[in-house]
């Protein structure tokens, strides 16, 4: 057993002065990612508080305030029923942020395990990567707009589609970067300590492949909700009752030109969500990756 | 302590070989080590030298068990690990062979505190409780004078020299007998380069541990190695004893190293190098592999490979400057 | 300014922009490039050697750097000064490069004969037929056989070796007065930097360039430099001809790196050690910056940032105690 | 064998697995999942003896295998099934009205490539400055904005208020090239919002990763000026990513057309498979999901191909 009985002569050397997680104060620094940060937070914190921001529920009917501009009792207006869109949007708040993030959620998960199995079992690699191609192949709304035919309209299999088409970048994004990390120097001081594939897998190649991964994320969040708008501005996603981001658009369509307000609030819902969540990805982009820095 | 036998490691006709090519290429086996023959013994340092494409780093990928060789056998404290019962066999001796990495910045996981960086080995043999794991590490940080308080941070925050200090100890952790060190100070400054080669000699007298010390600079090895070994394009040329081989290199290859080396000192005027380039491996020269380059050539070396031949005690040459001198002079 | 330097490097500051502001990676940097000669500029990593060398061509990524005080003369103009216009007739006209990475210096999908001939076409106005007959010449020059061929690969083809003969090739096509290489051997094997060093002192003699010779490595400087700048955590600490740095060396760094050098000659001895480590450029050190690890350290090193103080012809030392001993007493 | 023509082999046999996969995948999407097409198709309402016809007269009462065997043979004949609402295959529907959707996808396409790459260099080359926030800023914009609401708002402004495009319908380029143009303008423009955002944004990201390269710095130290660097040494290198980004956009303006074709009222392939979603026609939806899938199997290869022939290191070896 080997044992410190002496210093040995060189014990003098001194450390650097600390330096804390410079990841998250890079972060905090960074311009994007603090304006992405306070949009998307501001959305979040509205849908969630929703309920208690408004004295009216989405689906009520004020008969006789129908096509009513913008004032201080109704924020956003009326519809052509008399509802109110400002109620509505964060309403449809609580449903679009709610999709982008159950799909980023979802293709985060399966994306991180299918891309580090296949990364790491080449068993399995070939099975797992052609399927990605295959379901990389159709455009992601077109296999979107089937599985949601298949399942029949609704939120949740919007969620489900909207996961499958964004779950294979993921997969593609994690392998890539776990087959980099695979090869460095500390997964094979691993290996020579007897170290087996789970231990690899979690303790090495998952946190240090991971990055490139929350940068997608970000930037799947931001497409699923516009893709959510779209798929029920269709007809095919979140069905009226309920108020999506999308389906008050659709529903204001033909009103567009007398009641502008309709269409125009949810769209710079839709806008402003996916601006904050594609700056916040520049900026992790940016921390994460400094190669790609601008 | 285990009892040691007099040999650590015994390596003989050791061959690797690589299958090449992918998309669009047909696949062809590269071989990069031919028949390789070497002991180190208990304590001891061997010093393999060689450029890049001789093949040493995948010899001490091989003796930790990172790369099965082709052929040939390797032995590590009497224990056949390219046999039958390989695995068991590794599993037997792993906690006495550790290594020592290049690059200390990519040799650390980058998310993980140095402390369960250096107790990892301890965790995979899983042998000892939380409090002693952690008495160990301070044990060992101090062991090779870092501030104990080293292992609750990250490797961002020390220097190439220190992580190296932190890579040695977690080679250290259980304790091993031998351990490859793999260019261990070729990617630092020549200050921090002394500071590391001392605290390998040190821990060598106090341990007993064996090394293979694989390295490009032939001043390094100089000063830490007992025996040295030469390589080139895949083979031993030469190995002597460390006194013999700097006063007097045999192989033309050996004598070409030495004196491209440069040296701290003006007054010096360098021989003339060698012409040419390490050929490829996918093509490599008929016979010897070094006569595209060699200033002695001759016909033979053209058309015959020469074997590694003892010519003096503890002085062995892969060149038929020699083996033509035994076979006239029997 | 002596009447025959080349280039002459005065107080030149360059800061970095950090995450911490702007921090200085080399600080009152003065030197002299004669004509004709072979400076060394040796150093450890962060001693600030090739931002020096990258400052002369003001080189540095856009945006990351600024000079913050000095001057860089060439034929009585300030280079850190001169509009971008003037600056790309300086680079590779008076002045060219040879980088340390030949792997990643040139650009994958040119060839090589596009790439060595750019510069000719651009400063002597050569056709791109001029050019190709240039380049191929310029290969045999720097000892590459089958240089037709070779002309037209791409450079993936190549080994780091020729790869940085083709660099080479590039930095001498407009037979510069001054040739920087930064490290021009050390990504390579031994006998491949033998051969480098080689060309570089054959083209030397041959096209009466200077040569500015930046490397970590005493050996590599030993024998190719006449006269050695030593530098050390952004500052230079000692300046002399190379036979005096090397017999006699005044700053207690060159000689920490000498004697660490020297031990290996020795089988199983301890080598001299320089202890601690290099402090980060933004590490605040009162007076000498060295003063941390040196073993010779005095309560006068901690008071002030010793000054370049020239202690007989030719040789000076930034070593308070040093210079005060040694320095002629003739002030 | 030429290593160009090995590898353009060794791709076509890469992509045969894929193939097959897309085409299982377009059968199971209808065929597997949870719900029950012959509900779904019958309605809420409908007795069980309506689900059960329906569900014969799909052929959803056959074993799994059959089924899958009816569909590739389908796939064999070219006719990809029949629509149960158009009365015609398939595949006829689709080829009417693909010129459409490919007419669309190309106009907008053909704005998007210059104005992309154009915009991503410009703020590349002017990294930092007002340019380049500028360039960045309309790019986020770009990428954010739901294009079927800026669809609707440029609908009422050009079209209604002021009258420059109609606001609806196609004429086929065949019959009137002008008339055409006018009517698929403003669509190809919004559809090229997302993908101009996209492509700059890429392109700067790709232009300054090679900036940041060792053999610009070699570049610039020959006196070359930082135009020729731009448009020569760098462009070159980033054109690798640009041919990657072409295959993702041109998957992108498909996707996108869907919701555009509705919106202006465009008959395209992208309004079929709506129609077919809304109408149940499930064989329609299966079919254009498949020939699109195909497609972009095909279009992957050839970016995939043109990638490796862009690029020296793969070319040769």
């Amino acid at each position: 057993m080997i044992e410190a009985s002496t210093v040995p002569e060189f014990a003098a050397t001194t450390l650097a002065p600390r330096q804390r997680s410079m990841i998250l104060r890079r972060l905090v620094a960074h311009r994007s990612f603090q304006i992405g940060f306070f949009l998307v937070g501001v959305l979040a914190i509205a849908a969630v508080l929703g309920p208690m921001l408004t004295n009216t529920k989405p689906s009520a009917m004020h008969i006789s305030h129908r096509f009513s501009p913008p004032q201080a009792k109704f924020l956003f207006g009326t519809d052509m029923f008399g509802r109110d869109i400002f109620t509505r949007v964060l309403y449809g708040a609580r449903v679009s942020l709610w999709v982008g993030f159950a799909v980023a959620a979802i293709a985060g998960v399966f994306g991180t395990t299918l891309g580090v199995l296949a990364a790491q079992f080449r068993s399995l690699e070939g099975a797992i990567m052609r399927l990605m191609d295959a379901l990389m192949s159709f455009p992601a709304i077109l296999l979107a707009l089937g599985i949601t035919a298949a399942l029949g309209p609704s939120m949740n299999s919007v969620i489900i589609a909207l996961s499958v088409a964004y779950v294979p970048p993921g997969v593609r994004i994690v392998r890539a970067s776990a087959l980099v990390v695979r090869e460095l120097d500390y997964v094979q001081a691993a290996l020579i300590a007897g170290a087996r594939a789970p231990r690899i897998m979690l303790r090495h190649i998952l946190p240090n492949s991971i990055g490139p991964l929350l940068v997608h994320l970000s930037f799947v969040f931001a497409y699923a909700i516009l893709a959510e708008a779209a798929l029920s501005f269709l007809g095919v996603g979140v069905q009226p009752p309920t108020p999506s981001w999308g389906n008050i658009i659709a529903e204001g369509r033909d009103y567009a030109l007398q009641a502008w307000w309709i269409v125009l609030f949810p769209g710079i819902g839709i806008s402003l969500a996916t601006i904050g969540l594609n700056l916040l990805g520049d900026g992790l982009r940016d921390v994460l990756d400094p190669k790609l820095k601008g | 302590m285990p009892v040691t036998s007099e040999t650590s490691v015994e390596v003989r006709d050791l061959t690797m070989s690589f299958g090449s090519g992918g998309a669009g290429r047909r696949p062809t086996m590269v071989q990069v080590l031919h028949d390789l023959t070497f002991d180190i013994g208990s304590a001891e340092t061997l010093g393999l030298v060689g450029e890049s494409g001789s093949g040493k780093s995948t010899v001490g990928r091989i003796l930790v068990g990172l790369l099965k060789p082709t052929g040939g056998s390797v032995r590590l404290f009497g224990r056949s690990v390219t046999g039958a019962d390989r695995a068991a066999n590794f599993a037997a001796v792993r906690s006495r062979v550790q290594f020592v990495f290049q690059d200390p910045h990519a040799a650390l996981n980058p998310r993980i505190r140095v402390g369960h960086s250096i107790a990892e080995p301890i965790d995979i043999a899983g042998k000892h409780s939380r409090r002693d794991r952690d008495d160990r590490v301070r044990q060992l940080l101090e062991l090779v004078g870092l501030p104990r308080d080293s292992a609750d941070r990250f490797p961002h925050e020390f220097s190439g020299g220190q992580r190296q200090r932190i890579v040695i100890a977690r080679a250290l952790s259980l304790s091993p007998d031998f351990v490859v060190c793999d260019e261990p100070v070729s990617a630092l400054d020549v200050s921090m380069q002394a500071q590391i080669v001392n605290l390998l000699m040190d821990l060598q007298d106090r341990f007993g541990l064996s090394y293979l010390f694989i390295a490009h600079d032939m001043t390094v090895v100089r000063a830490i190695a007992r025996r040295v070994a030469v390589m080139y394009a895949g083979s031993i040329v030469e190995i002597a004893r460390n006194a013999d081989l700097y006063a007097d290199p045999l192989h033309p290859y050996t004598r070409a190293l030495l004196d491209a080396m440069p040296r701290p000192d003006p007054t010096r005027i360098r021989p003339r190098t060698i012409p040419g380039e390490v050929p490829s491996l996918l093509a490599p020269p008929s016979g010897c592999r070094f006569h595209t380059r060699c200033p002695h050539v001759m016909p033979r070396c053209r058309d015959e490979s020469p074997r590694l031949l003892e010519i003096a005690p503890g002085r062995q040459v892969a060149c038929h400057l020699f083996t033509a001198a035994e076979t006239t002079e029997p | 300014m002596p009447a025959d330097a080349l280039v002459s490097i005065r107080d030149l500051t360059v800061q970095f922009r950090t995450d911490r502001g702007w921090v200085s990676a080399i600080e009152d940097i003065s030197l002299d490039i004669n004509a004709g000669e072979c400076l060394g500029v040796v150093g450890e990593s962060g001693s600030g050697k090739s931002v020096t060398a990258l400052s002369i061509l003001r080189l540095h990524a856009r945006g990351t750097a600024r000079a913050a005080r000095g001057s860089i003369m060439l034929d009585g103009r300030d280079l850190l000064r001169a509009p971008e216009r003037d600056l790309r007739r300086v680079r590779g006209g008076d002045i060219a490069m040879v980088f340390q990475d030949p792997m990643s210096s040139l650009n994958p999908v040119l060839t090589i004969a596009d790439q060595i001939s750019e510069s000719l076409r651009l400063h002597q106005g050569l056709s791109r037929a001029e050019g190709r007959s240039r380049a191929i010449e310029l290969l045999d020059l720097v000892r590459i056989a089958d240089a037709p061929r070779r002309a037209d690969e791409y450079p993936h083809r190549l080994s780091g070796g020729m790869r940085q003969r083709v660099m080479i090739a590039i930095a001498i096509a407009c037979r510069p007065r001054l040739l920087i290489a930064d490290e021009p051997t050390t990504a390579l094997d031994v006998t491949i930097q033998a051969q480098i060093l080689e060309l570089l002192r054959d083209l030397r003699a041959e096209l009466g360039m200077a040569v500015m010779m930046i490397s970590h490595d005493l050996g590599v400087i030993a024998e190719f430099a006449h006269r050695v700048v030593v530098m050390y955590a952004g500052r230079i600490v000692e300046q002399a001809p190379v036979g005096t740095l090397f017999s006699a060396p005044r700053h207690p760094y060159t000689e920490g790196l000498m004697t660490s050098l020297r031990g290996r000659d020795i089988p199983g001895q301890r080598l001299g050690s320089i202890p601690g480590r290099v402090p980060d450029p933004d590490e605040s050190i009162p007076g000498c910056r060295f003063g941390p690890r040196c073993a010779h350290v005095e309560a006068v090193c901690r008071a002030a940032v010793p000054a370049l103080v020239s202690i007989s012809e030719n040789h000076d030392v930034r070593c308070t105690p040093r210079s005060q001993a040694l320095a002629p007493a003739c002030l | 064998m030429t290593p160009a023509i090995r590898l353009i082999l060794i791709k076509l046999l890469q992509a045969v697995p894929v193939v097959l996969i897309v085409s299982i995948l377009a059968f199971l999407v209808l065929n597997l999942l949870p719900g029950d097409p012959a509900v779904i198709i019958a309605g809420d309402q409908a007795t069980p003896a309506a689900i059960e016809a329906v569900r014969h007269s799909l052929g959803l009462d056959r074993p799994f295998i059959v089924q899958l065997g009816i569909w590739f043979l389908h796939i064999v004949h070219g006719n990809f099934g029949n629509s149960l609402v158009l009365n015609q295959t398939v595949a006829s529907a689709m080829l009417q009205r693909l010129p459409v959707t490919l007419s669309l996808a190309g106009l907008s396409l053909a704005i998007t490539l210059p104005i992309g790459i154009g915009l991503g260099s410009l703020a590349a080359y002017y990294r930092g400055s007002w340019i380049d926030s500028s360039v960045m800023t309309v790019a986020l914009v770009g990428v954010s904005v739901p294009s079927f609401w800026v669809a609707g708002l440029a609908v009422a402004l050009f079209s209604v208020v002021l009258g420059w495009f109609p606001s609806s319908g196609y004429v086929p380029f065949a019959q009137n090239p002008a008339q055409w143009l006018r009517a698929l303008l403003l669509p190809s423009i919004i559809l090229s919002l997302f993908e101009i955002g996209f492509l700059s944004r890429m392109t700067r990201s790709a232009m300054l990763d090679v900036f940041g390269q060792d053999f610009i710095r070699t570049a610039r130290s020959k006196g070359i000026s930082e135009w020729r660097i731009v448009s020569k040494h760098a462009f070159r290198n980033a054109l690798v990513m640009v041919i990657t980004a072409t295959g993702i956009l041109l998957s992108a303006a498909i996707g996108g057309s869907v919701v555009i074709e509705q919106v202006f009222a465009l008959p395209g392939v992208g309004r079929l498979v709506v129609e077919g979603i809304l109408a149940r026609d499930y064989p329609l939806v299966q079919g254009v999901m498949l020939i699109y899938g195909l497609t972009f199997v095909l279009i992957n290869l050839i970016v995939d191909l043109a990638y490796s022939f862009a690029d020296p290191r793969v070319r040769y070896d």
